[in-house]
Parts: structure tokens; C-alpha cells; sequence
């Protein structure tokens, strides 16, 4: 019935390649009623594990590098009560708007029906493993979006105004574009390749960290302060527990152990070791030295880019990817943003943005039908690319209309900024009483 | 009594603190701080946003000596902190009126 | 016979849900031979990888980083030493005595018919997994556990005496208790509800912590000079690890990749989240400001009082679990310790104690029987809080006379406290020759 | 065909016991063509994750944390960098030279019909597994070893030199050395034991790490300055993710979840835990007092000596292969190596050239058939260790020839050594304009 | 010579700094110290633990200057350091009998 | 006015400071040092390579007082600081000419 349909096709959406290529999940492709695979179900298991160890502590210790020693405590504070918040948030109604049916507004949100995991039994399946195993790996995307704008709004935001603001847009700019894309929405209906969440996760978490810099302002003394990183450790350890739990997200994304999850595990390690080479030479050119923050940006920018892709491309496609990811990202987070002026702190935009939209849009370049089951522009598919663009933009309105709505709302009303003395005394102390010694 | 304030490169600590004791000066305090002169600094980049360091990392040696031993100890602290390069530092005098020893409540002299 | 029998025990008792639901694991669930699974193997291997993580460097991490600088590395290397140590203890005679048929004493200790892992083979499976998969996850519980007392005792314990400890308490204490529970003996077969350890590991671990903490004496200088926490970056990347870790421990309890294993999941990170959220807020009312390490302590406050639960309640009940927990644990580690003036120092008994034991009641409230096979106080079943109880006090009764003699024995034999000198001068120079630069 | 039989000689090299035991990959040991096991396919997703875990951010911090301040980036910078840059060459052409028929000289190196992975297809298999997937794993092994050799060269090499050095020693030694272990080349034939790479990995590496530090020659100030570890947290860290990880290595090595899975993991948790205690006490009985790097230095170079002995021996074995590494890599990394004066700064060739070659002898002592498939001196089998001495041998020749002719012609091009300024200058800021504040 | 020694509030440092050198004065020695005085600190709770933090991150700069430029020196410093608010930090004289520059061996004010 | 400028042991700072204030001096200066002395540090070993560490943590406190009230000054520092153990520390007394407030450029004594 409808409600099988639906999970199946949320389900469908994230193994695409998968289901083309019709057999990697044969449970699937029947319609024989779906058993449990233990297979499956460990992976996913893991994979669960491995994106919630890209937030914490990967993310936090990515962000928490960067900033000056006042603010280390706050940037980890922020990302760790939000993957809490939303934790909460999604198991009450973010999991049910994402992926149930929407009745007439389907194709633009899911409905209410798994309210409080309503009727998301023990034994409830999707596909193989089992659907609470599928809702808490879903979690941790949805966790892991937001949580991401964070490095856009460091130094300078009130954590009460964070903490709804966080809420606030998960419900609505998250969820809405998981169910476009996963959930049945429209942008799944008319093709668009998604297959770890490019657009929803990355371009999204970048749009909006674009947005909310530009409401927030600069922080105070840009420019003109140091504000060299505190200690690049923390990043270096952040961003290889992101690398490694990332194959949580990208071969997680298969839905289970097979072929599938072979093939992203693949792209995914070759384009990011090849963004990374392609930052670090590129800056070796530019500045005369190579640098641990540039190569460890490289492969985030990497991981971006080749998130959309990983299920659909082929090794070469990987390489090209990263090679693109890496000198693109490059140029937007150094050169652009300092012509520009926009104090995107830890480059959110740059970044997330950037790779999420060059990853989008080669996905339509290099997809081989091979291994994703989709054609791409290579292999003659025309329609492919203008489809992500229009994937892309579709996402880019949305996501930067709500988030200017939903930031300029706070700003008149609780207020987004703390005051400049509590920005000089540094957060950690302003806003948690603690500090670093 | 003077005290005499040295500021050398740090991996020059441990001669100057031989070269002293070598006198029979049994006693110095050592801080880490950060020097700013003729020996410029350097430049670090951070994805595009360039920092200039114009402050290095210096040590700064203090101790306190009967003014009979200036001198020797002035010497001493030059040939052991002298690379010859630009950056070895500055050694200044100054005058101590008083001198106690927390622990036995000793003055001047006879607390060093 | 006799021995697949008490196997199976052993297993079920972790998997109680399983069975009851009566499916999840078949291969136990009939009485044919069972073989192994893949999958489940697969999980179980993750499992005691991630149960691992939370010790080193999860545990030891989350630690090191509340004590003053001059300590951190004494506590790191009191966690790495017990691991090791107990590691080969168990495997000599721990697993034996835990879950062998103890013969007539077989309602309170196991034997010693697999000391040094006799009998044990290649191929001897527990369930569907190999039996040295199971004893190596089993294996991770028995080190944790004793490790966790470490952040009651720490800048002041001898090293010496505290390897002595460790020892002696995983043989007396531990070993029994999880035999009781999970071996076979009168606590499992009086009903009593611990899916992954509340009792078994928490409560033993707080009582332990608190009569320790006794025994030894307040820091000196307590209350007056500064103990402020030296890095809580630290205390954050082991939270965090902690966190990841736990789902080895709870859905790795359900000894498979199964529909229980995804229940356990769910719980696990509704009331970790809800937990963190509630003391937080807790403290940003009394306090005024929320702060991570208030968060952090919450995460952990919900995982400890969901792990008994954890296979055996519904979302639903996993908030209110989690709530009680971070309030509950928020007002005992802090107004509370402080009233009675006692220096639990990194707060083992209130967090680990009083969250087991919250844990553990409301596992007998909240027990849903669609989900763990076990119905609780909502669903009628009035009989089993008092069992919850009783498993309760037994353990704590046990475990603070054994804990308190094993420690009057070292204090008047070998000594258990460091000099003042050594303690003014920090354990890392003092007991290990080593300095933080 | 060829083309499969190859496949299976690959895989099954690594599985020897498995296949020996005969049963535990069953699509491996019949004819029949392979079908994917999911539960296989799940466990080796899991361990490639676990031994990219190794290299970053463990080892980088194993190693950042030994060195002195201003040397920590580079350390983790080399360490990235390599990672990245040796991805893409093993996807390139590594993988194949490895692991694809060499033709007549076969018994020496591969060929290059897998140049750009040509012909590994999304559904060609290498057993029960995907072949991308044992491709990626076998990538992991393939990127770490020469990430090791880092230890030995740190805060003096070239940045540039040392980037070369690791391609060419890569493709030169690590490719070869491992065909002719796990790729059918003539060590395979002769019957060598190497469950996990203690030869083609650790000896190797070990080996290169001495050679190295004696063309680089000694560190600036070595002897005199003070060269204390800046940050033993960060080793700490990196030890528990390498032991963490190891699992990944060792039990993965088994390519499947299966009960040869289960004996690696076993005996590489008693080994690892063994050693560390020899190493802890011998240094206690030596210096005094028990230190965190000695512990940790233990733990690693059990890990080593286990890993060709793994799948081979029993728990027995392991506690005594634990033992002997333990004392056996102490007294090599302190008393011999401050006699001969050569400074393989973080005791690369002590703990992983000498753990290594104590690992692979002692294999030859204590295999037991009923466990791996190959019977050892103890059972009688005189054979096996001559044959694991040519073994080594073997490798110790090649890899020393080809390593020091390697860096010599390095030497007399582009130069290895930075300068003695930016050596005191620190390399963070003199290579890569960067520091930790 | 003169020792002039000032306690400023560390993000002052880059100000006071360019003050100086606008002077001509080609060095300084600083250190990160911490002050205690009317400006009052903070507090931080950890777990119910309460620590009253009352010495604040200052910055002391220390620059030796020849007797004719303490006035212009002085002036620079508190023009460059004031921000009005509590806590902006105080200035000391003190007298210098001898200055050596270790690289060189010149002395007194040839050595600054 | 005179800089009294004391090395104490670390864990006597409060002490100390609460003796300065119960004097009513307001203000002080404190300073993380390393000190050389009779007190004999201690030995690191790192895989058995051995660091003799001569340097032990101590705490530099400076205040700036009126000539008037160094004597009892010096009397409250030793006091605090004193354990009678070897490495309690020192106390100097060195001139200060001149004081400036930075945030209201008042002078000397009304600067402290
Ligand atoms: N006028 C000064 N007052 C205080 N410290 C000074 C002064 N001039 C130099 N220094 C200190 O001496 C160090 C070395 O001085 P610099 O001019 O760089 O080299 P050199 O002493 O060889 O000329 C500086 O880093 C600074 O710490
Ligand atoms: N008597 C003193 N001796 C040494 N340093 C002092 C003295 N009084 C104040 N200071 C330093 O000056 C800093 C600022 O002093 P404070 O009284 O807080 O503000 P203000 O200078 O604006 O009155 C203090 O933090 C301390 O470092
Ligand atoms: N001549 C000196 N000049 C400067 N500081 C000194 C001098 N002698 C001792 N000190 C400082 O005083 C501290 C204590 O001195 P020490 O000789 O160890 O003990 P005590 O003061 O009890 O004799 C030393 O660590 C050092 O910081």
C-alpha cells in the first residue's frame, strides 16, 4: 500500500544506483515483502555510529581549531547542543515530515503520520534493515546540516538565539528539501541525482551559512585582529574523523553492504585524497608553502563534492571531481571571499557550498550507467545536468529565502548578536562561564 | 645588589644558565617572552588571510647578583648567549635596594 | 546439554528482548545447532571495536581533561594500565568465572572450566556468533568497568595500589555480579531487567567510585585552591567517543544485527539527547549559564541510565528516562555533593551510581512488551520494579562492603595514597616521570 | 580463468587460515563462482574505515604528540599529505602492480592490467566481497606503511623530498614486497606466514625508518638540547585509534565476518595488552617508574608482533608474542639504540622493524593448526621457521637496498634536509607558515 | 636609560606597538601576565564548583629608551592603550644603568 | 614608590595576594616563571632518554607600592609565601620613578 510505496520509495531515492542497476538489493527490486538482512542492518548499524562521529567530534574539533582560544569552548558547546537539540526535534516530527506520505502537498512535505515514531514498530522494515535503524541514520543527517552552519556564525552569536534558530530550520528548510529529494518530493520525481545528500545537506548548510554571515555582520576586529587558528590539532583530528566517518554517509547511503557501498566507498577515498592534493598544490603555487589547514580543507571540500556523486560515478569521474572540488573551493574560501568581504569564519560557504554545487552539477557530467545506473553528459544523457542545475537552484531559493526570513525574525525580536564585551572577553567565558587553561 | 635582565634566543638557555652557575651565581628566574627588533619575523597564511608575526619567541633570564660580580656575570652571559647573528638580545642592569630569602627571612646579599 | 545450555543463558540474558519477541535471532530461539551469521558477526566485531574506543581513548579522555594540568597524564595512563591489565586477567580466569557453570555455587559464581580460555575453539559458537567474539565484547565490559571507578580516586591514588585494586575488584565484584545477571545466576533467574549493564556495570561502578572516594580522602586543597578543568576539549572528544562508542555497548548487546539491536539504537541516542538537553537547562536556570561541561556530563548521565533499558522500552519511554537522568544526576553531582562535602572528584557515583539506578527502576516502569518482550509498571505489570529494586540493592550491597574491605586491605598493607609532596607536585612528574609542555 | 584463480590466490593468501581451516569462506573454498555475503561485505566496509582510522588521525597523533612544539603540524602534515597523495597513486597503478598476474615475473611483481582500476567492475567480486571494496582495504595497508616510516625523519626531511620518497618507496618496495606475500609472488609460494603484514608491512617500514635516519642523519641539537614530546594526550590518542583500528587490520585480514575473524581478534587484544605491561614493568624495574609513552609504546609494538601471527596462533601464543615484544622493542628503543646513537627519532625500526621481525619468527614457533591451518615448531612442524627467517631476510635485503639507494639519489638532486635555521626555526612555521599557539 | 614598563589590555598590543615604533623605537620585550586590580574578573562553574577568577590576561611591554625619549614614550603608550574603561592598566618608570647588545657588545644607548 | 617583586611557590598565590589586598593595595601583576635554584628539580625519561628538568614552575608577583608602605609589604609577602621549605623564593626591591594611570593619566601614588 501507499505506506510500503512510500518507504520504499525514500528509500529508493538514497539507492537509486542501486535499484537501476536492479539487483544490489534484491528485497527491493521484488515486490515480494522486504525480510531482514543482518548483513545489511550491521552496516547500517555502523554507519549510524560513523556520521554521528563526524558531528562530534569531528565537527566540533574542525570548527573548534579554527577559532581564537576564547571561543574554542563555545564552537564545541554550539555543535554539541544542537546535535542534541535536533536529535529530539527529529524523533518528535522531523523523521514524519521528511519521509511519510504528505497527502496533496506530497511533492513539497511529508505529513504527520510518524509523529513520535508513531507506528515505527520493533519489526517495521525498510528495505532490509530495520526502519528504526533507517530513521536513526536519517537522524544523523538531518543532525549534522545544521549543525554545519555553525562554522559561518562563530564568535558573535547568542546561544539561545542559536539554539532556535537551529530548531527553527531544520523544520524548515531541512526537512522540506529531504523530502523533495528522499521523501518523494518533487526534485526525486523529476531525476535529480542526490545520492549522500550534495544538495540537501551541502548546498543547503552552505547557502545558509552564507546568509546568516551577512545578517550576523563580521566579527568584531576583522581585519584587523590575529585571528589565526588556536591550534590546528584539533582541526587536523576533526577532519579525519569526518573523513573516515564519511563513509558512513556516502557507502551508508547504499542502505546496505553491497556492491553499491563498494562503489562510494571508492569515489568517495579517491576524490578526497585528490581535492586535498589539489588545495595544498594549489595554495604551494599561490603562497609558496603548502599548509595542514589547506590540505584538511582540500579533503572536506573533497568529501562535498564527491557526496552527490559517489553511487553514480566511476573512479576517473572521482578524480576529476576532487581535482575540480579542490582548486574551486580553493579560490572561493581565499581569494573571493577577501575581495568580497564576507566574514564566512570558517568558510561554510566556501566550502560546503561551493563543493555541494560543482559536486552537483559533474554528477550530471560523469555519472556512468555502469555503476549508478544513470547516464551522464559523457555518456551522451544531455538532460542530466540541466536537471541537477535545476536541482540546485531549486534548493539555493528555498533555503536562502527561509534562512534570511528566520534570522531577520530573531534579530528583531530575542536579538542573534551577543554584545561587543562579551565578543573582547571571548565567549567561552561571556556565554559559559568556562575557559581553556 | 643589580639585576641583571638578559634576553637570548631560547635555545640558548642552557649555556647562559651553565656560564652562570660556572660563576657560583646559584640562582635565576627564566620567563618566556616575546621579542620584537631589528630580527624580523614571519608570515603566516591561514586559507588566504595572512598574519604577520612580528613578535618572536625570546627568553628572558633575571638574576640578581652582588653589584662586585656585574661584570663577570655581563661577560659570561655574552660569550654563552652570542650567535653573532641578529636577534641574540640585550642584556640590561639595574639596581636592587633590598633583597629577602622567604624561607630563613635572610637580606641582601646573603639571600641570593 | 549442561554446557550449550548455560551458553545460551548467558546469551539470552543479554538478549532477553530478542527471545521473548521470540525471532530475532532464530538460531536461538529453536534448540537446532545454531551457525553462524554473518551479519551478526559482522556487528559483534564492530561492537567490541567501538566498546573498546570508549575506554581508550573515550574514558580516559573525557577524564583527563577535568583534572589540573599536572595530573592529566596520571589519569590517562591509570585508564591505558587498567585496560591492558585487565584485558589479560580476564582472559586468564575472568571469562571463566563469569559465564562457566559455577556448579552448586552457580547461583553466585561461575567456574573455572575455560580459564585461560579452554575449551574455547575456533569454532565453539555462543548464538550465532564465534564464542571468542562474544568473550572478546564481554571482555570490553569487564575493563571498562573498573576503569570507570578511576574518577573517583584520581590526583591522590598510588599506582601501585590502584593496579592491585582494579585487579582484585574485577575478580570479587564485577565478576560475580555479571555472572548474577548475565551468567546464569540468581538475578537473572529472579527476572531481574539489565540489557546492557545499568546494574551490572553502572551501579558498580558508581558505588565503588563513591565508597573509594571515601576511603582515600578529599584532594588536598579541596575547597580551597582552584581545581578547575585543565582542557575540556578533552572532556569533549571523550564524551563524544563515549557516546559513539555506547551504541557497541547497547545494540551490541542485542548479540546480532537485529530488529532489537535497532530498538536499543533508537533508545540510546533519544536518551542520551534528552538527558544532555535536561541538565543543561538545569543549569542555565540555576546557574544561569549552560555550559559544555554540564552537557557533556548529561549525555553521559542519559547513556548510563539507558543502558539497562535500552532493549526494553519505547521512544517514548527513552525520554523520560533520559530526563530524569540529566536532572537527577545534575542535582546529586552537584548541590548534593557539595552538601555532604564528599570529593567523588569527577563525579563516578553521581553520574555513573545515580543514573544506573534511576535506570534501572524505570527500566521496570517503562518496559514495553511489543518492544523487549517484558511488560513494566504502565503496562500492568506491577511485579517488576520490585525487582528492579531488589537487583538494585543487591548489587549495591555487595559492592560497597567488598569495594570497602579490598581497599582497608591496601591502605593498612601497601598504603593506597600518594605523599602531599607528590600530590603538590602532580602525579604525571611524581609517579610517571612526565610533564605536559 | 587465470583472471579469477588470481583473484582467489590474492584473497586467499590473506586468508590462508580460513582457507586451511577450510570452511569459513565456503564461496572460497569450492569452485563455485562467488556470490557476495553481505555479512562479509559489511565487516571489510567496517575495517577499511578502522584502518584509515589508523593512519589519520591516529598515527599522526601517535606521532605529532612525541615531538617538540614547533614540529607538530609538520608531523601531522607529512602524515596527511602522504595519505592523500598515495591514494591516488595505489588507485592508479599501485593496486595492480600488487595484485594482478605479473606474467614471467610474476613471482617478483604484478602487472598492469588494473592500471586506473581498468576491469574492476561494480559487480566483479574477490571472494564473498566486492573486489572495490578489498581494493580499498588493501589501499589502507598500502598508504600507512610508508606513512610509518615518517617517525624516523621527522623535523628535519624536505617536504618536497618527502613526498617523493614516499611515491617511489611506495611503488619500489611496499608494492613488491606485498605481491610477493598476498599477490602470488614467490614468499606466497614458499609458504611464508604473514596473516596481516608484519613482514610486508611493519618490517618493511621499520627497516626504511633505520636506513633513513642514518642518510638524514641525526636531528640538529640531538643530545643535548632538550627533545622532551611536546603533548603525550595526543600520543594517548593516537595509540588507543591505532589499537582501536588494529582490529580493523588484523581481523579484517580474515576478509570476512567469520570465526578466523574471531581468533584475530582475540589473540591481537591479549597480545596488544601483554606488551604493554612488559614494556611498563621492564621500565619500572629499569628507570623506577612506570611512564604513559612507555605503556603506549608497548601497546604498539604488540599490535606489530601480532599481526602476522594472528590467524595462526592461539591465545597462548599470543600472551607469550605480547611478552617477547614488549621487552624485546623496550630494550631495542632505549638502551641499544642510546649504545649505537643512530636517531630514529620516534623508534620506528624499534618498535615496528623489531616487533615485526619478533611477530613473524615467533609465528613460525607458535602457529597451531586447529587454529590458523598451519601447524609451528611447537607442534612439531620444524619447517616454518627457516622458512619465516628467509622470509624476512628477503624482505629486510630488498627493502634496505632499495630504500637507501632511493634516498641517496634524492640527496645528491633535490636534497632531503632542510636547513639547520628552519630547523631551529621549527618546520610548522619554516615549512608550512604555520603554528599552534 | 629608563625601563618603561606597561600593563596593557592584550588586544591593545598591535596599537601600542606601531605607537612605538612611530617613535623610532626599534624594540620591545613583551610578556603575557595577569593582572589583578579594580577591574574586576569573572567567575566559572564547573559541575556546582565555584572559582572566582579575579586575575585577568594582560599584556606587560617592557622597552628600555634613552632618558630624552621617556616623555614622548609615555605619551605614545597611553594614548595608544586607553580605551576609558576600567582596567585599561598603568605604566612604570624605572632606571637602567646598563645595557649591552649581546650580538654586538655595544653598549648603553648604542645598544638599543 | 618602590616594585616589590616576589617569587613564590605556585600554590601560594592566593595566599599572598589576600595579604596585598588585606594591606590595601589594590593592584598587582603576576607572572608564570621558572626558577633556578637551590631546590633541585627533577628528572624526565622518554624511552629512556633522560632530562635532567632544572627549571621548576614558581609565580612572579610585582607590585608597585608607595615607599611608605614596603616594609609591611615585605613582612605580608614572606609571611603568605613562606613554608620554610627549600624554594620558598625570593622578594627584590627595585625603584620605581614614575606611575601613570593609562584610563585617567593620573600619576604616581594616585596612579596605584
Ligand atoms: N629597547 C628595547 N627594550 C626592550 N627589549 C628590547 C629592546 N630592543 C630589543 N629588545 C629585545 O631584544 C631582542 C633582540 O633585539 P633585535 O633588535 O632583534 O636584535 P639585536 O639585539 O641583535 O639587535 C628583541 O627581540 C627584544 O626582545
Ligand atoms: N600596584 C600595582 N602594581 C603592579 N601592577 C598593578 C598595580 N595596580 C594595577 N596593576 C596592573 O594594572 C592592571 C589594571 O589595573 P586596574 O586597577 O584593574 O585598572 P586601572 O588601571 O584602570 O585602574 C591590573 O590588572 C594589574 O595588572
Ligand atoms: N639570584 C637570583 N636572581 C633571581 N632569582 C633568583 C635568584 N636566586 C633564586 N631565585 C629565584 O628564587 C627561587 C627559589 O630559590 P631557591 O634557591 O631554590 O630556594 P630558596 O629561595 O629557598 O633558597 C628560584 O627558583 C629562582 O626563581
Amino acid at each position: 500500500m501507499n505506506f510500503n510505496g512510500l518507504k520504499r520509495i525514500a528509500a529508493s531515492a538514497c539507492t537509486a544506483a542501486a535499484l537501476y542497476a536492479g539487483s544490489a538489493l534484491p528485497s527491493l527490486a521484488q515486490d515480494a515483502a522486504p525480510t531482514l538482512d543482518t548483513g545489511d542492518t550491521a552496516w547500517m548499524l555502523t554507519s549510524m555510529c560513523l556520521v554521528l562521529m563526524m558531528s562530534i567530534p569531528g565537527l566540533a574539533l574542525f570548527y573548534g581549531g579554527m577559532v581564537r582560544k576564547k571561543n574554542v569552548l563555545s564552537v564545541l558547546m554550539a555543535t554539541f547542543a544542537t546535535i542534541c537539540l535536533l536529535t529530539v526535534l527529529y524523533v518528535v516530527v522531523g523523521y514524519s515530515m521528511a519521509f511519510t506520505e504528505g497527502g496533496e502537498y506530497n511533492s513539497y512535505i511529508g505529513g504527520f503520520s510518524k509523529v513520535m515514531l508513531a507506528g515505527v514498530g520493533k519489526e517495521s522494515l525498510t528495505g532490509t534493515i530495520p526502519e528504526l535503524v533507517f530513521m536513526c541514520f536519517q537522524m544523523t543527517f538531518a543532525i549534522i546540516t545544521p549543525a554545519l552552519i555553525i562554522g559561518a556564525i562563530v564568535d558573535r552569536m547568542k546561544f539561545s538565539a542559536l539554539l532556535i534558530f537551529m530548531s527553527v530550520w531544520m523544520l524548515v528548510v531541512y526537512v522540506p528539501v529531504c523530502h523533495w529529494v528522499w521523501g518523494g518530493g518533487f526534485l526525486a520525481n523529476d531525476g535529480v541525482l542526490d545520492f549522500a545528500g550534495g544538495t540537501v545537506v551541502h548546498i543547503n548548510a552552505g547557502i545558509a551559512g552564507l546568509v546568516a554571515c551577512l545578517v550576523l555582520g563580521r566579527r568584531t576586529g576583522y581585519g584587523n585582529e590575529s585571528m589565526a587558528p588556536f591550534n590546528l590539532v584539533l582541526t587536523l583530528i576533526g577532519a579525519s574523523l569526518l573523513w573516515v566517518g564519511w563513509f558512513g554517509f556516502n557507502a551508508g547511503s547504499a542502505l546496505g553492504a553491497n556492491t553499491t557501498a563498494g562503489v562510494a566507498m571508492t569515489t568517495t577515498q579517491i576524490a578526497t585524497a585528490m581535492a586535498a592534493l589539489a588545495w595544498m598544490f594549489s595554495e604551494w603555487l599561490v603562497h609558496g608553502k603548502p599548509s595542514l589547514l589547506g590540505v584538511a580543507s582540500g579533503a572536506i571540500a573533497g568529501l562535498v563534492a564527491i557526496t552527490p556523486a559517489c553511487g553514480f560515478v566511476d573512479p576517473k569521474g572521482a578524480l576529476v571531481i576532487g581535482a575540480a572540488a579542490g582548486v574551486g573551493c580553493y579560490i572561493m574560501s581565499t581569494g573571493v571571499k577577501k575581495a568580497l568581504g564576507y566574514d564566512d569564519s570558517l568558510d561554510v560557504f566556501g566550502v560546503h557550498g561551493v563543493g555541494g554545487i560543482i559536486g552537483a552539477i559533474l554528477t550530471g557530467v560523469f555519472a556512468v550507467e555502469a555503476y549508478g545506473g544513470k547516464a551522464g553528459l559523457l555518456e551522451g544523457n544531455f538532460a542530466q545536468v540541466p536537471i541537477q542545475v535545476y536541482g540546485v537552484l531549486a534548493t539555493v531559493v528555498w533555503c536562502a529565502v527561509a534562512t534570511f526570513v528566520i534570522l531577520m525574525i530573531l534579530k528583531y525580536t530575542i536579538g542573534i548578536r551577543v554584545s561587543e564585551a562579551a565578543e573582547v572577553e571571548g565567549l567561552d567565558v561571556a556565554l559559559h562561564g568556562e575557559s581553556i587553561q | 645588589m643589580k639585576l641583571i635582565t638578559a634576553i637570548i634566543k631560547p635555545f640558548k638557555l642552557e649555556e647562559v644558565r651553565t656560564a652562570l652557575t660556572d660563576l657560583g651565581l646559584q640562582g635565576m628566574t627564566v620567563t618566556e617572552v616575546k621579542g620584537y627588533g631589528r630580527q624580523k619575523g614571519h608570515t603566516e597564511i591561514y586559507r588566504g588571510a595572512e598574519y604577520a608575526v612580528s613578535f618572536l619567541p625570546k627568553i628572558k633570564v633575571e638574576v640578581v647578583v652582588p653589584s662586585a660580580q656585574v661584570e663577570k656575570a655581563l661577560d659570561a652571559i655574552q660569550r654563552a648567549a652570542k650567535t653573532g647573528q641578529i636577534g641574540d638580545g640585550k642584556i640590561f642592569v639595574s639596581p636592587i635596594e633590598h633583597t629577602v630569602r622567604i624561607r630563613t627571612g635572610e637580606a641582601d646579599d646573603n639571600a641570593l
